[in-house]
């Protein structure tokens, strides 16, 4: 919906590594399908379209019918990727995400695009910053947010693999290759993206990159940051978690409210196993007119702000 | 597909099939004298049978709970039987075969007469239906397609059924299947938008393979559609989606099995059946009566209504 | 009700009322010659000349935010026109005035042709317009009560304004208000289901005061309606609901000023009006291309449009 | 739904008491007014329809609708009571009480009527144990729990005091009048029901009265507890729990999931300012087929199960 940002060079929009990833999916595999809801452009699947026009099934603009679409056709023996805005696909589709999917613990895809605040100017009808507290307390959903395009192509590969409902994030926002040694993706596995014992930034999504971004400029203090990148919220990495309550001080950042979401399923680890001094770093709500990177730095949502934040933490440890 | 009960006018494993169907448990049940060898070959009278011995079943189980929907058991009763006993290609040994007809069940509260059918056709033992609603028991209020096999999907919210059985169909529709998809929504169940959604889709597709029918007692929960959010001209709104309408006596099983058991082929629309039905239908004292919606009886309420199921 | 614009054939204090509620920002902008003395005395005529309006200023808008949805912005345009300066009555220095007309604006994304109307009919200074959503403005991309005099709810999600607005008519209908309530959609965005729950009540309602205006361009985000989800036959199901349905030519300011003037009393029905339009309107490169459901236009683009919109 | 559970005598249904509240304003208020989704019995608001017809709005079985025309009656001046089953009021109307309710910030009172587990038998569907974590994190929304008829009445009725959007859960589980010597109800208050200082047990709607016979229970072992009535969730009183993790232990008790619920707002609240250890009691997701009397023995969210957790608690402190 909003005009495409300029990328910096070597960054992503990861709806493409999703679509691209589909595709390689669906070359190997008849059973996929895609389902969507007048979102084919905002989905990138035009190209899927074009391939398979029989196997991607719009349903118009109905959010409900697009998620309960998917468990029929789960029935009916395909793997649908259900993937619209993640704002409308949650929202508007609870009750079949809660009845027709988690509940009925079908083999349902579920995408939700442009997650977070992605769709900036739009506003908060269309912001999807309530996605990971709604959808984490839903017993066999799992639920996937990942920080850049080779994490989304292993989330998107993983839930093709499992049997059984993904919840997926997908942002727009373009973010960088991630850097990694020893790259392996496992539903359910934090990431240590960066060693460190002085506290531990737990993030997931566009974060991640920013959270890294913050742990060099604290090294350059002499603070040794472990950065963990959790990108599967349900179910939850509980050790992991419990590992970086050790450092005594943890700070998490999301796209998301600060309410209920991974700082919320991370201060539940903490209070009740380990507790330690925590900051929960995100947005407060509905939030004013601005772009995505506008917002994201007048909330502090950048290196800096997360950077502030542990110094600020690391004085209350 | 050679296991499969087959349809009038269908193949050639017909009746003999049909008879081999019918589940043993029913047979020793002290309620029903159905299936035997003669009424398995006259669909109709297996079905008359089934559906008295559905709405005794499900009174029993509604009684011994003291929990239920028995007005909305009684008016699906026959569409169940019909479904079950003369319709629906299903195996129930194998109750997830790929190729099976579907059958969903959006008005997911009248478990009563849902369970009792399922039973009935040999989806689980009988002895299974006294645990109705009983703690850590298969049969919930509302069906979970994960206790119990022959369920599709969870329902109990309203509106529910019909989007995901067009999703059923329209697999079928891609893979050229042919099995095909059935679902009972309620009148009231109708308010929901959801299925408005899904009855666009169904249409614009023109999912021949998926049958829409229509519980229409013309009562909800608490009052009369026509005064709640007034429903007709209903044939007209479904007609104006795209779909085939045909309005028949929910309570005749002729009319019931020659809607539903001709075959879909040809018609180029999704079918939908308004199947005029009273709540309660049955039993005098819960004949169009809105209070027998979730009315549990008591013994003599319970006696009275066996002895006029008989 | 003295200060309301009144409707043709209303009461007597229409002309010069209607000369009275135009904003004086409006005639100092060079994109409009709007609102003489001698336009408002002939609706159509200032209509015609406001529509035109809207469209050059809230491309302005969409080319200087790179932001925005042109083509539901000109097939809406003329719809706005009439509304705002032909039939409504309100009153921009008490926009919470309890009598109040009220207008939804269902199809939220189209915030453009919006905002423009409403700072053309006086709500807030035309200078505003520039901060289009520019951080922390109050033109967000989707319309937001609380920061806009002249928005009744907040939308952007489709097919939130029809149940709101049928909620707003519900209370006039309690207390036998005058104000009426026009709500205006899209025609993708009768896909959700959402609308039609809402038909089913204002239909059994008999709300006579709520008037629905579709703007029925055919198009939705990605395609075609009916190469989507087929809406057509639209008129029999908004007949099949309960509605009174008349089409018209949604660009003909006289049919849309006719249509929407004409009292309700008596009429017994909610009024439907399908408006035919095309998305795009008034810009040759833009005319029903479904690539300007979100267009932005680059320099050229935008010199040439405001040549066409002349 | 389901057939009543016989009452224990100066037990109390809160549906009676939030009817009659209703009728008690609507009285003196003509603005009041009730909005239905075929729920008029199971809201106890028959008599309102029979004293008030044209006030009670039935909408049909549509709650997307009901909370919509809700918005829309106070749009057109009117102080509406929207009052449906918790479980489809919120799952099936999210993105309403999101838009329409909550970021429009209407002046609308969202009843969820039966909340928690309160059906039972009648299953996952039927629950509603994830509301509060849906819906605490919507800005402008207060969020009440009341924990028995005269708190559901204070609530209802500051509800209909303050102009701006409120969601009230009423349960049908039968609830005692709870002990209170100094009774004032505030919105965004907690109540501290029982003084102690050996540890607190912070708990809302029916739980409250379980958490104050463990109490009672742990202090004829000498084990004074605290416990607090956390009724309102939004905005939530955080001097209260900040005051209770003095005590250095602190148990939550909601009928709700386990998850960004009352336990989950404690633990952000605890977290970010003062870790202490936490138990968090309630469900553990989709519930197994049982009464709702039933359910809460089953997993022991009864007063010998909130004394257990606090002893193991104590024991970590
Ligand atoms: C989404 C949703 N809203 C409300 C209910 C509560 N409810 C259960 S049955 C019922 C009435 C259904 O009426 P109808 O569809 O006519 O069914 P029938 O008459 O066959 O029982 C209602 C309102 C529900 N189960 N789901
Ligand atoms: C609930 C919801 N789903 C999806 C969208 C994304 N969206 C914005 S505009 C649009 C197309 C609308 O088409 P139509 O209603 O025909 O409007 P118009 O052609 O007048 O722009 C879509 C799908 C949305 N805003 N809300
Ligand atoms: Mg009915
Ligand atoms: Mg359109």
């Amino acid at each position: 919906m909003s005009a495409a940002a300029p990328q910096p060079a070597g960054w992503h929009d990861c709806r493409d590594t999703f679509s691209k990833t589909v595709e390689a999916l669906a070359e190997a595999d008849p059973r996929i399908v895609t389902v969507v809801s007048d979102s084919v452009g905002s989905s990138k699947l035009v190209n899927f379209r074009k391939r398979w026009p029989e196997r991607m099934v719009n349903v118009g603009i109905a959010e409900q019918t697009v998620v309960a679409v998917g468990a029929g056709l789960a029935n009916g023996g395909k793997i649908p990727f259900v993937s619209a805005a993640a704002c409308f696909l949650t929202a508007r589709a609870m009750e079949q995400i809660k009845a027709d999917i988690a509940y009925t613990n079908v083999n349902v895809k579920l995408i939700g695009q442009s997650s977070g605040i992605a769709y900036g100017e739009l506003g908060p009808t269309h912001h999807s910053i309530e996605d990971m507290a709604w959808l984490r307390l839903l017993n066999n959903l799992t639920l996937i947010v990942p920080s850049d395009p080779w994490e989304t192509e292993q989330a998107i590969r993983a839930a093709a693999a499992l049997d059984g409902p993904v919840f997926i994030r997908v942002s727009r926002m373009p973010v960088p290759d991630l850097p990694r040694s020893n790259a392996r993706f496992e539903i359910g596995k934090a990431e240590t993206l960066r060693e460190g014992d002085d506290l531990a930034i737990i993030a997931n999504g566009v974060m991640v990159h920013r959270a890294l971004a913050a742990a060099e400029a604290l090294a350059a203090e002499g603070i040794a940051a472990r950065v963990i990148n959790m990108s599967t919220v349900n179910p939850l990495d509980e050790a992991t978690i419990l590992d970086a309550a050790k450092t005594g001080a943890v700070v998490t950042v999301e796209e998301h409210s600060v309410r209920g979401g991974l700082g919320g399923a991370v201060a539940e680890v903490l209070a009740t196993h380990d507790p330690v001094p925590m900051r929960i770093l995100g947005f407060p709500g509905f939030l004013p007119t601005g772009s995505a990177d506008w917002l994201l730095e007048h909330f502090n949502l950048n290196a800096a702000g997360i950077a502030d934040a542990a110094r600020q933490l690391l004085a209350r440890k | 597909m050679m296991r499969y009960l087959s349809r009038q006018g269908g193949r050639e494993e017909g009746a003999a099939q049909a008879a081999r169907t019918a589940p043993p448990t029913v047979e020793e049940t002290n309620v029903t004298s159905a299936a035997s060898a003669g009424l398995a070959n006259d669909p109709v009278a297996l079905i008359a049978d089934k559906a008295l011995w559905i709405r005794r079943r499900s009174f029993q189980m509604v009684y011994e709970a003291q929990l239920g929907h028995p007005g909305g058991d009684f008016s699906a009763a026959d569409i169940l039987a019909t479904l079950y006993f003369g319709v629906l290609r299903h195996d129930p040994s194998n109750p997830r075969d790929p190729g099976r007809d579907r059958f969903v069940m959006s008005k997911g509260h009248c478990t009563g007469a849902f369970y009792a059918v399922l039973a009935a056709a040999g989806f689980f033992p009988e002895a299974q239906l006294t645990t109705y609603m009983q703690p850590l028991s298969k049969l919930n209020g509302h069906p979970n397609r994960n206790y119990l096999p022959g369920v599709e999907t969870n329902t109990g919210p309203l509106g529910h059924g019909l989007p995901v059985a067009t999703g059923i169909a329209i697999a079928g529709q891609i893979d050229n299947a042919e099995f095909r998809t059935f679902v009972l929504t309620g009148d009231g169940e109708l308010q929901e938008g959801s299925n408005w959604e899904a009855a666009l889709t169904a249409g614009h597709r023109k999912l021949e393979n998926l049958t829409l029918i229509i519980d229409r007692n013309r009562l909800q929960q608490g009052a009369r559609t026509e005064e709640t959010a007034s429903l007709d001209p209903l044939d007209d709104k479904w007609r104006a989606f795209g779909w085939h309408v045909e309005v028949l006596d929910g309570h005749d099983h002729r009319a019931l099995y020659e809607a539903l058991s001709k075959s879909p082929k040809g018609r180029g629309k999704p079918l939908c059946i308004i199947a005029n039905t009273f709540k309660g239908k049955g039993v005098s004292f819960m004949h169009d009566n809105v209070a027998w919606h979730h009315g549990v009886p008591n013994k003599d309420q319970y006696e009275q209504a066996m002895r006029e199921l008989a």
